[in-house]
């Protein structure tokens, strides 16, 4: 679905900041998109959002990590009148993250894309920083010198763990959840080729 | 998989082409665990065989069908047997009906007047499972939170504020879904002595902040017992495999001293 | 700051529903303000906001818990060329387990083994106890006094659902035949990938 004008492109970013739970940068927007948009065209859409949101509760702000919808500061006190919330949630990246450093430490932030699969967000380490949940314990020596994190006393007391060996122990998940989500385009050599593997499915 | 699977008459599968099959479904029995890990039990695998040969569920030919799924469960049988016993249960159950159905007919009817059916418990199971299986499919297909929609929460203030809670079992369910994600070749376990190990690293690590020099018997601390210097021990070795300290001894005998690699950098 | 117009009103909803880590019911959002607002005002306020946000990538919806705003399905794929994590795919064995759950409930393990006709691993109700989309409801007085379990809230919201009879009705299948007939002969790779395709008919 290619984005023709800039109606189109404003409804897609808008999309994607709401639901966000971590402010956007702009290089993360152009990650929407399987045509190349350029910054300017985006940068042009991102200030004609902000204008629309004019004069509603919610605003379109540029913070330090990006661009994010949030309230405006004289709507807060409608929504004080609720319920206290429950407490936010971290986002899966964030706790994958966590557990990755967690279960492996001390490991560098190559180790824990490594096992994700995917980029991590300096956003994602600096919100467990900030926790101080987890720290910088060295640096591992090789090109680079990547650093090497760990958690902290204050993660363990913080999750009521008097030492990480009471962290839960590993158990494989079985067959729960389908590790192969093409389960539909499995093909026979492939099905063999995964009984005959000695590794639990 | 792997239990339910003799690996040495698998190589026969891949050297023999089985494309074609006979009509009586045959599958070669090294096969046949494979195409069982398919079927969610007897019940999913009588559907299978009735749907296949495009027989009504109400009117099932129980000789055919039961010889056929004595068939498959020979062959289950001889290769694991504690996957095999739900499905024995069920043979038993085929060959009762199937034996019923050779007694000459009682004419006794129940309630409803009309004339008992060995058949009948055996077909209601079937139709109310696969009715279950159709209504599973309904439910995949339906749109699902974090799948085909999120929720919006924007940034608040309030939620600002309050810092998530985390559970240790949160930790555990993230690791979990990492694993499933990664694929079912990668095996992830991570037993209490590494982690023992690996927090002992960290904490390593953390006394050799400063960048100086420490003396390797600084590092163990006895009055923790004999496992306890045996982890500091392994932690160290570690550490200096992975290259994140430095460990050097003038001569002989003389003090060890660990620092972080590179410290004078 | 007292409520004017519905102009005003549709305002305060806007940002409380943006803004709320839950769907907020009605008496929720008569909290919002210091006035008391009919229910008949608040509810006219809501379906002129649903007008309002049609034909952009998120909508106001109401689920079983309340109302929310919500992307709509047709811009997922944007949202997951930004996050490329994928969430997990259920088993037939745990997807089977929740439709007997959702559609004869309250029922006990016992009664899903004997529809299942296989015995039904903890781990498949853990799984979706954690989810929070299935919960124990109570007790069969039989000898054991078997737990009963039926679906959450949770899990209807989550399915984007108000209440158990949006779910589709179950097929009648009294006379149903193979739609499919097969051709006589088969291949073993199709037919495996037949079978391990989750879709029964």
């Amino acid at each position: 679905m290619p984005i023709n004008n800039i109606s189109e492109l404003k409804i897609v970013l808008e999309t994607a900041l709401l639901s966000s739970r971590e402010p956007l940068l702009i290089n993360d927007m152009q990650r929407l998109f399987e045509e190349e948009l350029s910054i300017e065209f985006l940068r042009r859409a991102l200030d004609e959002l902000r204008d629309d949101w004019q004069g509603r509760g919610v605003e379109l702000a540029l913070v330090a990590s990006g661009w994010r919808f949030q309230t405006r500061p004289e709507y807060q006190h409608f929504i004080n009148r609720l319920n206290p919330e429950k407490p936010p949630k971290y986002s899966r990246a964030v706790m994958e993250t966590l557990a990755i450093i967690a279960y492996k430490q001390p490991v560098t932030r190559g180790d824990i894309e490594e096992i994700r699969g995917v980029t991590v967000n300096t956003q994602i380490i600096k919100t467990l920083e900030e926790r101080d949940w987890i720290k910088v314990v060295g640096h591992r020596d090789v090109p680079g010198r990547p650093a090497l994190y760990a958690t902290t006393k204050q993660f363990l007391s913080d999750l009521n763990l008097r030492a990480l060996d009471e962290l839960p122990p590993l158990v494989e998940l079985g067959s729960l959840v389908d590790p192969n989500p093409h389960s539909g385009e499995l093909n026979l050599a492939e099905l063999i080729e995964q009984a005959s593997d000695d590794s639990p499915v | 998989m792997s239990e339910i699977i003799d690996t040495q008459p698998l190589a026969l599968v891949n050297g023999e082409p089985f494309t074609d099959l006979p009509q009586d479904l045959y599958i070669p029995p090294d096969a046949l665990a494979v195409y069982l890990n398919a079927f969610e039990g007897p019940l999913d695998l009588l559907l299978y065989l009735i749907r296949r040969h495009n027989l009504d569920v109400l009117d099932i030919p129980m000789a055919d069908i039961t010889r056929q799924y004595m068939d498959y469960v020979e062959l289950m049988r001889s290769s694991r047997l504690d996957l095999a016993a739900e499905y024995l249960l069920m043979a038993a159950l085929l060959i009762e009906i199937k034996s019923r159905m050779l007694l000459p007919r009682r004419l006794q009817e129940d309630e409803t007047g009309e004339v008992e059916d060995p058949r009948a418990e055996l077909v209601r199971r079937l139709l109310e499972y696969e009715q279950m299986k159709i209504a599973a499919q309904t439910v995949e297909n339906k749109p699902r939170e974090g799948r085909d929609f999120e929720v919006i929460a924007i940034w608040g203030e309030e939620a600002g504020k309050l810092l998530p809670h985390v559970e240790p079992g949160d930790l555990r369910a993230a690791w979990l879904g990492l694993v499933a994600r990664a694929g079912a070749h990668r095996r992830h376990t991570v037993g209490r002595q590494e982690l023992s190990v690996r927090e002992a690293m960290g904490q390593i690590l953390d006394a050799l902040q400063t960048g100086d020099f420490l003396e390797f018997a600084c590092l163990f601390d006895p009055g923790k017992g004999i496992p306890h210097l045996v982890v500091t021990f392994l932690a160290i070795l570690e550490l200096a495999r992975e290259r994140m300290v430095e460990i050097t001894q003038s001569a002989a005998f003389s003090p060890i001293y660990i620092r972080l690699s590179h410290a004078d950098q």
